[in-house]
């Protein structure tokens, strides 16, 4: 009789197709081109990335505030907010900022280089629900990145949405990011306020921090923030504690407010534990938060 | 006849440590020709004051990168002297065939990295790659071999983990010993190689009456204790050590200087092959002959060719002592260590020569006083002697500047001086 | 032939440089110990100047490897010249890093009877041992004695490709443990890896002796005392965290305490 | 379930009959300071290296289904594009012979994240997936807990299952594949007097726990102590070594690094083990380190495992095994810090 085990292979009864729950799809990265790089600011590029196999390309759906792992093969793979628009599918748009080492080398990359795509990741804002109510948005620094989905989003359905308002802040003009789009935003009507905190001599705006214009709006009777509005909120922790404290005072219900959390990630699958906060792990429950589960997460703030 | 010359080399390559050569003649008259060893000291012996004896191999293991091994070894052989440990037999072979393998890829690095690009006309051995590609891999092969078995025996190539004194902390996989020893077998066709390609250079014709001093092997040859022997007939026992070196300091050195019957000896691979002849394997020996090389060979160059010698007998020796150690079941890898007061001296063989050191521990196993005599520390007088007799020759035959520069140079080198060893 | 571009991205073969001051060299052999990548090392970067192994030198080159401690006058402005001339700056091995044994010397307070200890009357300048960081700014380190060499060819891959260097956070014993080695605690052994960073030698039944320095979150107070805890003698414990020099100030600092503490036990006895 | 007896002159034929599969199971690897022997898992060569009555090993069995440092892929890399190949680093089937019940109970719940929630991990489940498992009966040590956790006996997730009786085993079998091996070898139906044999067995063992560990409530007493300054004594002592997840069964948090070789033309991702004690275990690009002091680190571990996991999966991610505990050199122990946590009182005389 034959004593030798036999040799259960995993991947046996898997057919080619990507879902989650398939074995081959763990480390399976889309292969993508990077076909466009766009300097938005010394340190911030917008790439321009799609997914070769136009299949794949078609096949890949995203919601706003999801994040994509990119990898550089032997460089290195981190998490991205997808700033377009999801209407875009497998042509997807990554602001990044060199902070790091695989940062640091893709702002040397050119266009035509190959990278890996896995993803999508996370949970998104809810902008479907929104729909016929306010939407107040509120951004500091890179944080426009993961905002910019939503924004756009909401500029293919304008009309389904009532009063749209941004507000943004960076430290200086020179770091305020896809200042070319501040026009169309605004032909949209869409309410654009923009602070920063060290003007420069051409600066003519406000200058601060994104709390002091959104203490004038809720100053503004004009505006009402109310159980019909939602907000948004990305930015720095710091930020963000204090502005949500703000909104709440002013009515906005605290299941209706949303933040996206950045913590390390190394796999963004709920597996690495790198990115835990408390014990739950932003990559499978987040980035995006109702301010509710926040309050509730030990350490999240 | 040579009107005058002017040869200064400032920091010379290819060697360990800082060492000058300055040559002067003038009017076919020697004005200078001086060896001279600017490293900076680290004061090892007044380091080991006052430090507990299981640090001195750990820490005199850092006086060489190149024999770290070999000081290891010195050390821990001084320190159970001094405690009255006799290492038993299969620690005994461990540690030879450790040293051994130093020795390999010492000797081996020695000939293909510093001393061949001088006959192969070339400031290194990178150039090499391109032009020789084969002769680079070879090297490569050889040092790789050695080095891995250091890693296997040792813990790893330099500064090694797992010598102790009373033995080792772990022993060796007994199937890696027997890859290392199916890979060691597979090198002798290489070193035969390194003969044939040695036996290509030519050797300077160079010769000075000098006195050899090295370990006097009971047997076989001889690398760790035993008698010390030179070959004006001097001998003694490990703890004369002091007579033997006579340690002295001069002014354009911060290594000390040597002497015995004469004004100079040498010590290295020459050396012991001078003195301990009969006692190389039989295979060795018959290549020492085919290149003329029989004791007592006075012309330095030769340590060269003494080196390819050892490298087959270090080989053929320790395929045997694998083959001996695969045989017997292991044994405890280390015996306790007690420490009393008293002293102790070891005296090793490392690739460039034997090796002193010497240790003096109080009641508590602390040490009082050290004293580690280098190889190159001895055999700093005699390059002098052998410089000031070369640039006498180079004068009288009339060589050019560049000619002596270089053979200079590669006297210097033949002698593969470990400088920041000898200063330590 | 030489890889020109890593995904698109121009590499650059940049000049190197090897210097050694106060040191056993054992570093620079490292590089040589590279037998197997050697040629592959070669390839990536363009050595000037390596005077163990070859003849030829420039002083043109962008990164300089530093070997060995500052003991002499003449080091200290070899190794400014230097600095000026390089664009990256690599302390190479525990001797640069942090003095080394070297420094062992130092632990006297008194060059003169260091120097007479091994000279006599003989004349030999000398100052105490000290890291290079001491005397110019130190770009990159590269910790350990001797250093490993997969870590230098990392190192060196890294900045070709210009990626950062970064080396372990964490202490010896998450190498111990993924080796799966008994801890020598447990064999009665002394041991500075639960506070030196990420190291490659443990698996020889060899306490570690911390030439790699502290890791990141050193609680060396803590090992200390689990030092004790374990019955070894501040001689001991002191011997472990002086040997390289990077756990030094702890070794001063319980060499003063275990004096107080004699002094008093004396006095309790008068 | 089926159960059989076997006399123990038997085992080695079994140990024989499975020998064409790679056996894994507890052998000696060592002396400790009091001369008893310290035990590992390890490859079986010869049945009398099987230590089938050990006390515990050091480590788990981990590093045969989540090894410290892994491949996940290597990648061939051209001028500006590149080839992928993935490999789950497991090409034959092992048999675990010799688990105890807490590291079968300590897969399970391994099982629940790596193979059971979404985005199962392959290299885990290719491993998982081939392993015979033979389980066995333990030996209550001091530190063990398990019975706290209740997890100190396996009710399922092994294909035999063995208790010592004196001078037989009794075998749970739980798997057609265990079935056939035992027709290779001399077994018999179980008596009534080895049913009640088996039962004292077990009793005794249960008299034997000592250590345990109060879990009423723990999840949220762990909420409510969040801010305790007992943390902080813990803390304090914590070397943040990395030692006791690296020993734990069930710890599998871990990081990815990415390498390119050194000619240049191959990269390699891998996988390390990580520990959530490391210092920069949560730390970003940046610098910014989100718990950057010793105790929220160690308070982490404790939270993830008795809270996180028990929200998530109604269950604690510890088994109890005390490995940690025996393994850390601050002697931060399991029982003590929740203990002290729970009264909210720092240990005292330490
Ligand atoms: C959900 C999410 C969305 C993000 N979106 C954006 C974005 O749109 N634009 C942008 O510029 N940055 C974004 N980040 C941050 C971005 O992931 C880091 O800047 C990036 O990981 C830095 O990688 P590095 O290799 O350059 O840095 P290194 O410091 O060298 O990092 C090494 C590794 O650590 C991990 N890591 C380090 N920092 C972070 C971090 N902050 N977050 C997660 N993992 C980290 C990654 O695995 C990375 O590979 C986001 C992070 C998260 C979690
Ligand atoms: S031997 Fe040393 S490094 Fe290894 S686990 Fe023990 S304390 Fe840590
Ligand atoms: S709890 Fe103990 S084992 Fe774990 S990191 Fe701290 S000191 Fe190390
Ligand atoms: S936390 Fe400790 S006791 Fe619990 S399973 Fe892990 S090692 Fe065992």
């Amino acid at each position: 009789m034959d004593n030798k085990l036999e040799f259960v292979d995993v991947l046996r009864d898997v057919p080619g197709t990507q879902r989650k729950s398939d074995m081959g799809s763990f480390e399976y990265s889309h292969k993508a081109e990077i076909t466009n790089v766009y300097p938005l600011t010394a340190n911030e590029k917008l790439y321009q990335i799609q997914i070769i196999d136009p299949e794949m390309r078609k096949r890949f759906t995203f919601r706003p505030g999801q994040f994509v792992m990119l990898e550089v093969p032997g460089v290195g793979e981190a998490p991205f907010s997808i700033s377009s628009s999801p209407v875009r599918h497998g042509d997807i748009e990554l602001c990044i900022r060199n902070v790091g080492n695989m940062t640091n080398f893709l702002s040397r990359v050119g266009r035509g280089v190959q990278v890996g795509i896995t993803g999508p990741f996370g949970t998104s804002f809810p902008v479907e629900e929104m729909m016929g109510q306010n939407i107040f948005l509120i951004a500091g620094g890179l944080g426009i990145a993961p905002l910019r989905s939503p924004i756009l989003s909401v500029l293919e359905n304008r009309s389904r949405y009532a009063n749209v308002d941004i507000i943004y802040g960076a430290r200086q003009p020179s770091e305020l990011l896809f200042t070319y789009q501040y026009e169309m935003w605004r032909k949209f009507d869409i309410g654009l306020d923009i602070i920063v905190e060290r003007p420069d001599k051409e600066w003519k705006g406000p200058v601060g921090l994104t709390t002091h214009i959104l203490k004038e709006k809720i100053a503004n009777p004009a505006i009402s923030l109310s159980k019909d509005t939602y907000a948004i909120v990305c930015g720095p922790p710091v930020m963000f504690k204090f502005v949500c404290n703000m909104l709440m005072e002013a009515g906005i219900p605290m299941q209706k407010m949303f933040v996206s959390l950045e913590r390390r990630m190394h796999c963004g699958r709920g597996k690495c534990c790198r990115c835990n906060v408390g014990s739950t792990y932003t990559c499978l429950k987040g980035p995006v938060f109702d301010y509710w589960s926040v309050m509730n997460l030990k350490e999240a703030i | 006849m040579k009107i005058s010359c002017n040869v200064n080399v400032h920091h010379l390559s290819r060697v360990e440590g800082h060492g000058n050569i300055h040559i002067k003649i003038k009017g076919g008259r020697v004005m200078e020709a001086q060896w001279e060893v600017v490293e900076t000291p680290r004061f090892f012996e007044a380091m080991l004051v006052g430090k507990k004896w299981d640090n001195a191999p750990w820490i005199c293991g850092r006086i060489c990168g190149i024999c770290s091994i070999g000081h290891t070894l010195a050390s821990i052989r001084a320190v159970e002297n001094a405690f009255g440990i006799v290492p038993s037999e299969q620690t005994r072979k461990l540690r030879l065939l450790l040293k051994h393998m130093e020795t390999l890829q010492s000797h081996v690095l020695h000939l293909y990295f510093l001393a061949a690009p001088d006959f192969l006309n070339t400031g290194s051995v990178f150039p090499l790659i391109k032009s020789h590609p084969d002769v680079v891999a070879r090297a490569a092969r050889i040092k790789l071999i050695a080095n891995d078995a250091c890693d296997i025996i040792g813990g790893r190539r330099m500064h090694p983990t797992r010598t102790v004194v009373g033995g080792f902390t772990m022993l060796p996989d007994k199937c890696m010993l027997e890859a290392l020893k199916r890979r060691l077998e597979d090198a002798r066709s290489d070193l035969y190689l390194t003969a044939e390609l040695f036996r290509s250079f030519p050797v300077p014709d160079f010769v000075r009456e000098t006195e050899f001093v090295s370990l006097r092997g009971n047997g076989d040859y001889p690398f760790i204790g035993g008698d010390l022997v030179s070959t004006d007939g001097v001998r003694m026992k490990e703890h004369d050590y002091k007579k033997m070196t006579n340690e002295y300091t001069v002014d354009q050195s911060t290594a000390k200087w040597a002497r015995l019957s004469r004004e100079s000896f040498a010590v290295g691979a020459l050396a012991r092959l001078n003195n301990n002849f009969a006692f190389l394997n039989p295979a060795a020996r018959e290549l020492s002959e085919s290149f003329g090389l029989r004791p007592v060979n006075h012309n330095p160059f030769m340590n060269n060719i003494a080196q390819l010698v050892e490298c087959v007998h270090v080989t053929l020796d320790s395929i045997n002592m694998i083959s001996e150690l695969l045989d017997n079941e292991w044994d405890e890898p280390r015996q306790p260590v007690k420490h009393k007061k008293g002293k102790g001296v070891a005296a090793v063989e490392v690739p460039r020569g034997i090796l002193y050191h010497c240790y003096e521990f109080d009641r508590a196993g602390k040490i009082v006083r050290s004293d580690c005599v280098i190889p190159t520390g001895q055999n700093h007088a005699n390059i002098q002697h052998d410089l000031m007799e070369l640039a006498a020759q180079s004068a009288s035959m009339g060589r050019k500047d560049t000619e002596i520069e270089l053979l200079a140079e590669m006297l210097v080198r033949s002698y593969d001086p470990c400088i920041s060893c000898s200063v330590h | 032939m030489p890889v020109e571009k890593y995904l698109g991205v121009p590499l650059h073969r940049p000049k190197v440089a090897f210097f050694e001051f106060t040191a056993c060299e054992g570093c620079q052999l490292q590089i040589l110990n590279n037998e197997a990548t050697l040629l592959d090392f070669l390839s990536l970067v363009e050595v000037v100047s390596f005077r163990e192994a070859m003849k030829e030198s420039t002083g043109d080159y962008e990164i300089a490897f530093i070997e060995g401690s500052i003991t002499r006058a003449d080091e200290v402005k070899r190794l400014k010249d230097i600095r000026k001339k390089a664009k990256v700056l690599v302390a190479m091995g525990s001797c640069a890093c942090f003095g080394g044994v070297n420094q062992l010397k130092n632990r006297f307070n008194n060059p003169k009877w260091v120097k007479d200890q091994v000279y006599g009357k003989f004349p030999v300048e000398s100052e105490e041992a000290r890291p290079i960081e001491d005397v110019v700014t130190v770009d990159l380190k590269i910790y350990g004695c001797p250093i490993k060499k997969e870590e230098v060819e990392k190192v060196v891959t890294n900045l070709v490709l210009g990626k950062s260097v970064n080396h372990p956070k964490y202490p010896v014993c998450m190498e111990c443990m993924a080796n799966e080695n008994i801890c020598l605690y447990k064999l009665g052994e002394p041991c500075l890896g639960p506070v030196t960073r990420d190291a490659w030698c443990p698996g020889n039944r060899c306490g570690c002796w911390g030439c790699r320095g502290p890791a990141d979150a050193a609680n060396v107070e803590q090992i200390i005392s689990i030092m004790k805890e374990h019955n070894f003698s501040p001689d001991t414990i002191i011997d472990r965290l002086e040997c390289f020099g990077g756990f030094r100030e702890f070794a001063e600092e319980l060499k003063r305490k275990t004096v107080k503490a004699k002094t008093k036990k004396k006095r309790a006895g008068k | 379930m089926i159960f059989r007896i076997i006399e123990k002159t038997e085992l080695k034929e079994l140990v024989d009959v499975m020998a064409v599969n790679r056996i894994i199971g507890p052998v000696q690897k060592g002396t400790g300071l009091d001369g008893k022997p310290l035990y590992a898992f390890g490859p079986v060569a010869d049945f009398n290296d099987l230590k089938l009555d050990y006390t515990t090993t050091a480590r788990p069995a981990k590093r045969y289904f989540l090894p410290s440092h892994e491949t996940l892929c290597n990648f061939k890399i051209h001028e500006n594009g590149w080839e992928k190949s993935v490999d789950f680093n497991i090409h034959e089937p092992h048999v675990f012979f010799g688990l105890h019940a807490c590291d079968i109970n300590a897969l399970h719940k391994l099982d629940k994240v790596l193979l059971k929630s979404s985005f199962p991990t392959p290299y885990y489940a290719a491993k998982r997936m081939n392993m015979f498992i033979i389980g066995i009966e333990c030996k209550p040590q001091p530190f063990c807990f398990c019975r706290s956790m209740g997890t100190d006996s396996a009710l399922h997730g092994f294909d035999m299952f063995l208790t010592d009786l004196g001078d037989k085993y009794f075998v749970e079998v739980q798997s057609a594949a265990a079935f056939n091996f035992l027709k290779n070898i001399n077994t018999s139906d179980p008596k009534e007097k080895d049913h009640a044999r088996y039962m004292e067995v077990v009793a005794e063992k249960n008299r034997k726990f000592t250590a345990t560990v109060d879990t009423t409530d723990l999840a949220k007493i762990l909420d409510m102590e969040f801010q305790s300054d007992v943390w902080k004594y813990w803390g304090d002592k914590c070397l943040s070594c990395g030692t006791c997840a690296s020993v734990c069964p069930t710890c599998y948090c871990y990081g990815v690094e990415e390498s390119v070789d050194i000619d240049l033309k191959g990269a390699v991702k891998k996988k390390h083990l990580y520990s959530c004690n490391l210092i920069d275990f949560a730390e970003v690009a940046g610098g910014h380190n989100f718990r950057p002091e010793s105790h929220t680190r160690l308070k982490y571990r404790y939270y993830h495992k008795h809270r996180g996991f028990a929200e998530e999966f109604e269950e604690s991610l510890c088994v109890g095994c005390g490995r940690c505990s025996e393994a850390c050199l601050a002697k931060i122990k399991v029982p003590e810090v929740i203990a002290s946590i729970r009264s909210g009182v720092k240990p005292r005389g330490r």
